[in-house]
């Protein structure tokens, strides 16, 4: 496919890419920029980065409605469904890094313009994967997105838990995106081509370049070892292991980072490919998805139980949500074009509602860390008691997590519910709501040692203004989502990756 | 000489990269054998192409790609061992396990 | 929007704007936190009295007040609020008595006392969750007020309650979530097979869910499952009922109220609202066994309240009793049949509620619950408390000229003639252990009695000081649930005169 | 009340109703009202409130005769007037009004008057008593309720003034309520009439089943024109008559009246003359036309009334407590009464209530004279009394001669046109239908216990009035207060008899009009005579056993059957711990246990599983209860997620090996299952 346009910069739609390139523009300002700060003045890079994003979000707007846009021969394309991510990766960067200029500051002072540096690395990475519609740029667009992540996970260098966390993920991403690379010569090699689009229809015509008996076998396998590369990403069972001991490790806006936007740019990456290129073997994969999203909900939910550290309880509660994310995607191989549609809303309104809740809940636990820095959870014990507001913030936010009606969070629920339900795969739903049960109990556990305890120390907690901010705009976003659940559900439908 | 060998080669790269990153505790080699199943990859990605004759030669663009981004990770998967080394004074993997549960 | 389109947000919600503004308020600022209580509670309260006033008894058959405007477009699912005659008195009953709750707390609030911020914020919380689910007409936003009672209850009875006060608000909350949630499925199984008669897509609805064949009798019956554990749960009827007595027990005295008072009546209303109207053909086939379930309920709850010795336990299973009359009432599907399950629900909220009251205050002098240790001799001790107290527990089981009397009588009356297609032989035998029931409440009640409030004070309490007669916050907040009893008992078209035009309404679907 | 008012007047009445019978709601108005005043304004009054009572009563009483007066001479004006009272179905109305008729003009009096004589002796028996005030709300309370029972129209009214009825006579039972025995009284008095109110409320749910209305009226008029099925008649008339049974205390169901003695005198006074054993009377003879409609209806009230007034009577005869006596002896009358209606002779048993209620008041009021001289209730600890307080004893004398049936007091006229009634039935000359052989047991057992009746009766003046003083009080007559209605009732007990003479052609019966009346012809001087003799036989026999006072009570000599009555023929001890006890401690014990053990523990399921393993069985229930729930989901899972969580080894080679198998897995499903 790439050979019919020549290539040369004038074909390239500047336009369309313009998020990308001035959010490189920026990495590259920190990085020089950095050179010449002194380490008092390293905060710095934040405003840099803080003036990149607003400037790659305004550039953004610039594109609304613009209609679809392709470039790089159909590798990079602008729909309404890479917007809708493009522009929650933009907000999440935007609020992790309110959250964490006073953390990094105190923390890891002096080399805080390297965390910049990788942070908008990695948004690059992000930007790019919803729009990418081929292999090799998928593939790129992944590893932009996680090698930053190894490095800023061993980000206290002089801590032997956090550079455990880098080792664990760096080894698990690479082992996933070895197997998920074979996947793709695998397809590359039934199909001869590299380009979703092509693929696709190449698939649904099942006349294959390639004279092989079982194609069918081979490209569900192929199918399967691709989505190992994404599954690590979102964190599914059973390629989750990494991210309780990544996000216990790695500093507390670290794991943010990983929980909610290298997370859901993994769901862009795995939607986009999963119903771009395979969508005519839906039959294939969403049983798949039916085994593998139980597996996560449940696995998740369950281990979380047992947890005493905040931070581990919030990263299986995280795999617990994937769970949930994964299920609708396991109810389209249904006929009706009506329930796909709704499956395929419903996923990404629950992506985007988690995005913000979860978000919420780490800046209460980077707030509460300032003074507690185990992050454990008995910490929070009688907390509503010493910081009334970051208690109820933080109630808001786990009740919305745990699904309580009618947070933001139930209505997540409520929309996958009603998919699976629409679907008839009653199993699934039955099992869904065991499992919001199973997390009522923790989280509301949690929920309940901050009002209904006596707080071991009385101390308050001084949370910076920054955060501050960023926790209110978190529970304004929830509480808004919470009286008008249809708030997200305006963009998720009218995303047309697909027509169904 | 048939694609079936060259894939059956690149499947046989790919298990024992497999059967290393398992088996070894010693960090580098972990590492290599990771290289080994990347590196399996390529293979697949180039016969393919050759047998295609793929005028676009996207199999090769591919491995390139590939190619570039694993040196990449080794280097950041080398800094990251070296740290390990420099506080614990091993690279056996299976002592890297204070976090857990 | 005309002002009786807002009517029913502004009862609804002005306890939420309550609530919020206590929460912003500083905590110092007790006294200002209890008046803003008061004037969010009282303006509630105002309003609902207005809508009585509006309310235009000839057409009760018909949804008043209604707002029907855009909110969920994705699921259809609207904001859509209205009362009929059904509602209408569950309403009232719901602002009267909060805000008398909120009267009695200005002064007599439990400990901890400190929090006063969150106890008034939770119990506006909760009264807007109440009304809401008596108001609302579309299931979805149904649900939601439904589950938004639980975590106020839930933190309500975990802060100030007594004893094993988290067991029983956790086994409360997860209990009622538990049957809700099949609740949920049965809404959705009914919205995937309904068909909006207007736009030709699928409904949430209660109006236009109405007369819908839902694909089948036999799902029909499915749905109703889920619908009947949804509600059975809350009202409770036995073998669901083991939350209650924990909850009522543990429960701080305003949270009894409430929990008696009106929680319990979300259930029956769900019945009489929901599950009757929208799916007959399986409510028909339900009746039998919810029947011998309520009868099951009033014979139990009876013999269990003669084993208790704590008063608020007893209190609460003579409420799975009453509640027992009331589904038997609705039960038959006969007009008067559900006219007695609303009178009685009324009734039951105002006679239980004091009843908690009384217990409430009984507790806050003696410092326990144990029948034998408070008594005898209350009536010694405290006259007026005393008699209050044998006055509404005579209300309580069932004396006519007092409030319990209608509701009990009419519901065993209507068992004589379910309505046509049950068995009436099967039926009549439940009317009559009914009445067996009736006896033993009247045992009970009056062994209570006997047992708390006759007979010489102990001498540990004949000169405790601390033991005082009734105080002037809880006559502000008892004497209009007394004079309630008195008129309702005498004057029951207060209720019925609302009531009977929607309800022959809705008993013509199983005529 | 706002309400649609219709009113309907009888055609056939030659008397045309005078005001006070066309208003007649004011009658149980006032008492209601007193009701109020009396506990509003009681405590500020120079007299405690009782001045209200007894000035309301009077009127009351007064527009109660000037209301009889309408129907003196017979063909009296029907009156039914009724407010709408609340709507509770499609086209269902109840009704709130009065119905009245001779039965009813016949009630007022007995029970204003009875009411007022009580009132104004309680203000000399009550005398420095702490809660005056309250008595005397109560005593207006149940004045007013049996008003309203006898006046309305309506079954469901009705019922209302009988469970009101009820509940003053708990509240009035149950007066001296620091004492426990008096409170369990009250208890016993309530549920065992309340026991009998459940079949009648069934009665009157058959009734309105197969008649769609409650009105009295409509229901009689259908009764009587066949137009119910006899077998519903049957079924409503045994049902409602189980009220009755419950009510008026009849076997089996009698067990509360004695111990009801647990009240103030004057309350007993007001209770068996009038306002509460007589309810279950009237509630027969108002819907005679059902009862009459069943001949299995009728012969049941029959036995069961010949079976209880033998039985009563046989239990006066050993009782040593003299307010028991007349307790048994009101059972027993009451028992001549319902089987008059039972052989069809309405206006007979009718007359019986009106005569007997002032007797029996007298005879109270007389005993309470009496206990309120000599401090105790045991005639074994009294004696010679005549000559201390002599107004008390003719009076009392006056009172037992009406009860024997001693010609020409009271008991005599109507006592004597029962048992005529009964044997015409037996003999089949009878204007009322009944079985023959019923009528002739009811009137062979009348007759004995007619004996029986006297001789208890004279036993009881001997061991009381006669003799020398055996108690150590110091005697003496009691006030005017409470001399006066003695005095007053006495000269009824006289005179009251007189409306019912046989030979007088428009006399009782036909200003009743219950039916089964009297024909002028029916004087039978052969009976007349038996029962004479009979009852001057009792009152001889009890003069020579007990005069002079005998050292050892006489009737031991019956032996076995002594001792069976003494304890009431066990039939108390067997309701008590063959039902109350049963119940109350054991049944519920068990059901609660059931409730803990079975059903919440049921609720707490996982947890009981998860946490019975290697725990005792008591700390498991103990526990179960203790952290049930939460654990209800809980434990199980959480035990399950202990285990689970050690798959996170922490080794990140033990991590990728389970990836790869994973894979594997999913490698094989993708490829073979789903394919």
């Amino acid at each position: 496919m790439l050979a019919q346009t020549a290539f040369s910069l004038s074909s390239v739609d500047i336009h369309a890419i313009l998020p990308e390139i001035i959010i490189t523009v920026a990495l590259m300002a920190v990085l020089v920029v950095d050179l010449f700060l002194p380490d008092r003045a390293k905060s710095a890079n934040g405003i840099i980065s803080m003036a990149g994003v607003g400037g790659a979000a305004i550039a953004l707007m610039s594109l609304v409605n613009g209609g679809t846009r392709k470039t790089f021969g159909g590798m990079f394309v602008l729909d309404n469904y890479a917007m809708l991510f493009k522009f929650l990766f933009i907000a999440v960067a935007a609020i992790l890094i309110f959250m964490s200029v006073t953390y990094l500051n105190e923390v890891v002072r002096n080399i805080q313009g390297e965390f910049y540096f990788l942070l908008l690395t990695s948004l690059l990475g992000m930007l790019v994967m919803p729009s990418a519609r081929d292999l090799i740029a998928l593939f790129i667009a992944l590893e932009t997105v996680t090698v930053p992540g190894f490095i800023i996970a061993g980000f206290k260098k002089s801590d032997n838990s956090s550079n455990e966390a880098a080792v664990k993920f760096f080894l698990f991403g690479v082992l996933s995106s070895a197997v998920m690379l074979f996947g793709m010569a695998l397809i590359y090699g039934v199909t001869k081509s590299t380009n979703l689009y092509e693929i696709a229809r190449v698939l649904s015509s099942k006349v294959y370049p390639m004279p092989i008996h079982h194609a069918e076998s081979i490209i569900a396998a192929a199918i399967l070892l691709i989505l190992v590369g994404f599954g690590f990403k979102v964190s599914a069972v059973p390629f989750h292991f990494w991210a309780p001991d990544t996000y216990e490790g790695s500093p507390v806006p670290v794991a943010a980072f990983l929980s909610v936007a290298s997370k859901a740019a993994g769901f862009a990456g795995l939607i986009s490919i999963m119903f771009v290129a395979f969508g005519s073997y839906t039959s294939v994969w969403a049983p798949g998805f039916a085994v593998i999203a139980a597996l996560t909900m449940t696995i998740g939910n369950v281990i979380a139980l047992q947890q005493k550290n905040i931070v581990r309880l919030l990263a299986y509660s995280s795999i617990a949500q994937a769970g949930y994310m994964l299920l609708p995607l396991a109810v389209v191989a249904n006929k009706s074009a009506a329930i796909q549609k709704e499956a395929f809303a419903a996923a990404l309104t629950y992506i985007l509602i988690y995005s913000f809740m979860q978000l919420g809940a780490f800046a209460v636990v980077i707030a509460v860390g300032r003074k507690h820095p185990r992050n454990l959870i008995e910490d929070y014990e009688g907390l509503a008691f010493r910081e009334p507001g970051l208690a109820f913030a933080m109630l808001f936010f786990l009740l919305s997590l745990a699904g309580m009606i009618p947070t933001a969070g139930f209505w997540a629920k409520f929309f996958v519910f009603r998919s699976v339900i629409g679907a008839g795969t009653l199993w699934l739903a039955a099992l869904m709501v065991a499992n919001t049960l199973i997390g009522l109990y923790y989280y509301l556990s949690v929920g309940a040692r901050m009002y209904l305890r006596e707080p071991r120390d009385r101390a308050r907690i001084a949370v910076p203004y920054a955060l501050v901010m960023a926790i209110i705009l978190m529970v304004v976003i929830v509480a808004a989502v919470t009286v008008y659940p249809d708030f997200f559900n305006h963009f998720s439908p009218r995303s047309t990756l697909v027509a169904f | 000489m048939s694609l079936a060998w060259v894939l059956t080669l690149g499947a046989f790269l790919f298990s024992v990269g497999v059967y290393g990153v398992l088996a070894r505790k010693n960090a580098v080699l972990v590492l290599m054998s990771i290289e080994l199943m990347l590196n399996s990859v390529n293979i697949n990605l180039i016969a393919f192409n050759a047998w295609f004759k793929d005028s676009a030669a996207v199999g090769q663009i591919f491995a390139l790609f590939i190619i570039t981004v694993a040196a990449a990770e080794v280097g950041v998967g080398l800094a990251i061992v070296l740290l390990v080394f420099r506080h614990r004074k091993t690279i056996n993997i299976d002592e890297v396990d204070l976090l857990k549960w | 929007m005309t002002f009786d389109e807002w009517l029913l947000s502004l009862v609804v919600f002005l306890p939420l704007v309550g609530a919020g503004v206590i929460t912003a308020i500083p905590k110092a600022q007790a006294a200002l936190i209890r008046l803003i209580a008061l004037a969010a509670s009282g303006a509630a309260l105002v309003f609902g009295v207005v809508a009585l006033v509006r309310f235009d008894f000839h057409h009760s058959r018909t949804f008043q007040f209604g707002v029907n405007t855009r909110w969920i477009d994705s699921i259809g699912a609207r904001y859509h609020m209205g009362v009929d005659g059904i509602a209408l008195p569950l309403v009232v009953l719901t602002v009267a008595l909060t805000f008398l709750c909120v009267v009695y707390s200005q002064k007599l609030m439990p400990k901890p006392q400190d929090k006063v911020k969150g106890y008034f914020a939770l119990i506006l919380l909760l009264e807007t969750g109440m009304v809401g689910t008596f108001t609302s007409l579309d299931l979805v936003l149904f649900f939601v007020f439904w589950e938004m009672v639980l975590v106020p209850m839930y933190f309500i009875i975990a802060i100030w309650g007594s004893e094993r006060k988290e067991y029983s608000a956790t086994k409360f909350f997860l209990y009622t979530l538990f049957g809700s949630v099949f609740m949920l499925l049965g809404f959705l199984a009914m919205y995937f097979r309904s068909v909006d008669p207007v736009t030709g897509g699928h409904t949430f609805d209660m109006i236009r869910l109405q007369g819908q064949h839902f694909g089948g009798v036999g799902f029909q019956n499915l749905v109703f499952l889920g619908l009947f554990l949804g509600f059975a749960i809350k009202v409770p009827m036995w073998p669901f009922h083991t939350w209650l007595p924990d909850a009522h027990g543990d429960a701080p005295t305003v949270g009894s109220v409430l929990l008696a008072g009106i929680l319990l009546k979300m259930g029956a209303y769900g019945f009489i609202r929901i599950a009757l109207p929208l799916l007959p053909h399986a409510a028909k086939d339900w009746a039998p066994y919810i029947g011998g379930l309520a009868v099951i309920s009033i014979l139990y709850g009876a013999l269990c309240c003669l084993a208790q010795t704590d008063i608020k336990r007893l209190i609460a299973f003579s409420s799975v009793g009453h509640m027992g009359f009331v589904m038997l009432g609705i039960s038959t599907l006969t007009d008067r049949g559900i006219n007695a399950a609303i009178f009685g629900m009324v009734a039951h909220g105002v006679i239980t509620g004091m009843l908690f009251f009384l217990a409430g205050s009984l507790y806050e002098r003696y410092h326990t619950r144990v029948i034998d240790d408070i008594g005898p001799g209350v009536l010694q001790k405290l006259p007026r408390v005393g008699a209050i107290f044998v006055f509404v527990a005579i209300a309580s089981l069932g004396l006519p000229g007092l409030a319990g009397f209608w509701g009990e009588v009419l519901a065993l009356l209507s068992a004589f003639n379910p309505a046509p297609g049950l068995s009436s032989s099967l039926f009549r035998s439940y009317m009559v252990l009914g009445g067996i029931g009736t006896i033993l409440t009247a045992g009970y009640m009056l062994w209570l009695i006997q047992r708390l409030t006759l007979g010489v004070v102990r001498d540990k309490w004949a000169n405790d000081p601390a033991i005082d007669d009734v105080r002037p916050a809880e006559v502000w907040a008892w004497s209009p649930l007394l004079v309630g009893i008195l008129a309702l008992g005498i004057y029951p078209r207060a209720i019925f005169d609302i009531t009977n035009g929607a309800v022959t309404g809705l008993a013509r679907l199983f005529t | 009340m706002v309400a649609t008012l219709f009113a309907q007047e009888a055609v056939a009445a030659t008397h045309v109703a005078n005001v006070v019978t066309r208003n007649a709601w004011i009658i149980p108005a006032i008492p209601a009202i007193l009701v109020v005043l009396i506990w509003a304004l009681g405590k500020r009054l120079p007299r405690g409130g009782s001045e209200l009572g007894i000035i309301g009563m009077g009127v009351a009483a007064v527009l109660s005769y000037i209301v009889l007066a309408n129907y003196i001479g017979g063909n009296g004006p029907l009156v039914v007037k009724q407010l709408q009272w609340f709507p509770f179905g499609i086209g269902q109305k109840l009704g709130l009004g009065i119905r009245m008729d001779g039965l009813t003009a016949i009630m007022l009096p007995v029970v204003t008057t009875v009411s007022l004589m009580v009132q104004i002796y309680s203000t000399g028996y009550m005398h420095g008593e702490k809660r005056y005030t309250w008595y005397f709300t109560a005593l207006n309370l149940f004045t007013a309720s049996m008003l309203l029972l006898v006046v309305s129209n309506t079954l469901l009214q009705l019922l209302v003034g009988w469970e009101l009825v009820g509940i003053c006579s708990y509240l009035l039972i149950g007066f001296w309520w620091e004492d426990k025995a008096n409170s369990n009284a009250a208890i016993k008095a309530f549920i065992t009439t309340k026991t009998g109110d459940i079949p009648f409320l069934i009665g009157i749910f058959v009734l309105f089943a197969s008649t769609h209305t409650f009105d009295i009226g409509q229901i009689i008029a259908k009764a009587e024109a066949h137009q119910i099925s006899t077998l519903t008649l049957s079924a409503a008339a045994i049902l409602l008559f189980g009220g009755a049974v419950g009510k008026s205390a009849q076997f089996p169901l009698h067990v509360w009246l004695p111990d009801a003695m647990a009240g103030p005198t004057p309350v007993s006074a007001l209770i068996h003359a009038a306002t509460m054993v007589t309810a279950g009377v009237f509630l027969v003879a108002r819907l005679f036309p059902v009862f009459t409609g069943s001949i299995a209806a009728m012969n049941v009230v029959a036995i069961i009334g010949a079976v209880t007034m033998l039985m009563a009577a046989l239990l006066a005869m050993v009782q040593d407590d003299i307010k028991r006596v007349l307790a048994y002896s009101t059972i027993s009358q009451l028992a001549y009464m319902m089987a008059a209606l039972g052989v069809g002779a309405g206006n007979a048993g009718i007359f019986h209530l009106f005569t007997h209620a002032w007797f029996k008041a007298l005879l109270f009021l007389g005993a309470g004279s009496v206990i309120h001289a000599v401090h105790t209730n045991n005639m074994s600890e009294m004696g010679g009394l005549r000559k201390v307080m002599p107004t008390t004893y003719w009076t009392f004398v006056v009172g037992t001669l009406a009860l024997s049936g001693i010609f020409p007091f009271a008991g005599f006229w109507s006592k004597d046109e029962i048992l005529t009634e009964a044997f015409r039935v037996g003999h089949g000359t009878a204007a009322a239908h009944g079985t023959p052989a019923v009528g002739y047991v009811v009137y062979g057992v009348g007759v004995v216990t007619a004996f029986l009746t006297a001789f208890y009766m004279s036993r009881a003046v001997h061991l009381t009035f006669e003799g020398e003083y055996r108690g150590s009080a110091h005697p003496h007559e009691s006030p005017r207060s409470m001399t006066f209605p003695l005095q007053f009732l006495g000269v009824l007990s006289v005179v009251a008899g007189f409306v019912g003479i046989p030979a007088w052609r428009d006399g009782f019966a036909s200003w009743v009009g219950v039916g089964g009346e009297v024909k002028v012809s029916s004087a039978n001087f052969v009976l007349i005579g038996i029962s004479l003799v009979v009852a001057v036989a009792g009152l001889y026999a009890g003069r020579r056993l007990y005069m002079p006072a005998p050292a050892t009570e006489p009737l031991e000599r019956l032996g076995w059957f002594h001792t069976l009555l003494v304890n009431k023929y066990y039939l108390d001890d067997f309701y008590m711990k063959g039902i109350v006890r049963p119940i109350r401690d054991s049944i519920s014990t068990a059901m609660y246990w059931l409730n803990q053990n079975v059903f919440d523990a049921a609720v707490n399921g996982a947890a009981g599983v998860a946490r019975a393993a290697g725990r005792g069985v008591y700390e498991n229930i103990d526990q179960k209860v203790i952290d049930g729930a939460v654990n209800a989901v809980g434990i199980g899972t959480q035990d399950g997620s202990r285990i689970l969580r050690y798959i996170q080894s922490g080794d990140v080679q033990r991590y990728a090996a389970v990836l790869f198998a994973g894979v594997a897995v999913l490698v094989l499903l993708f490829t073979l299952v789903f394919r």
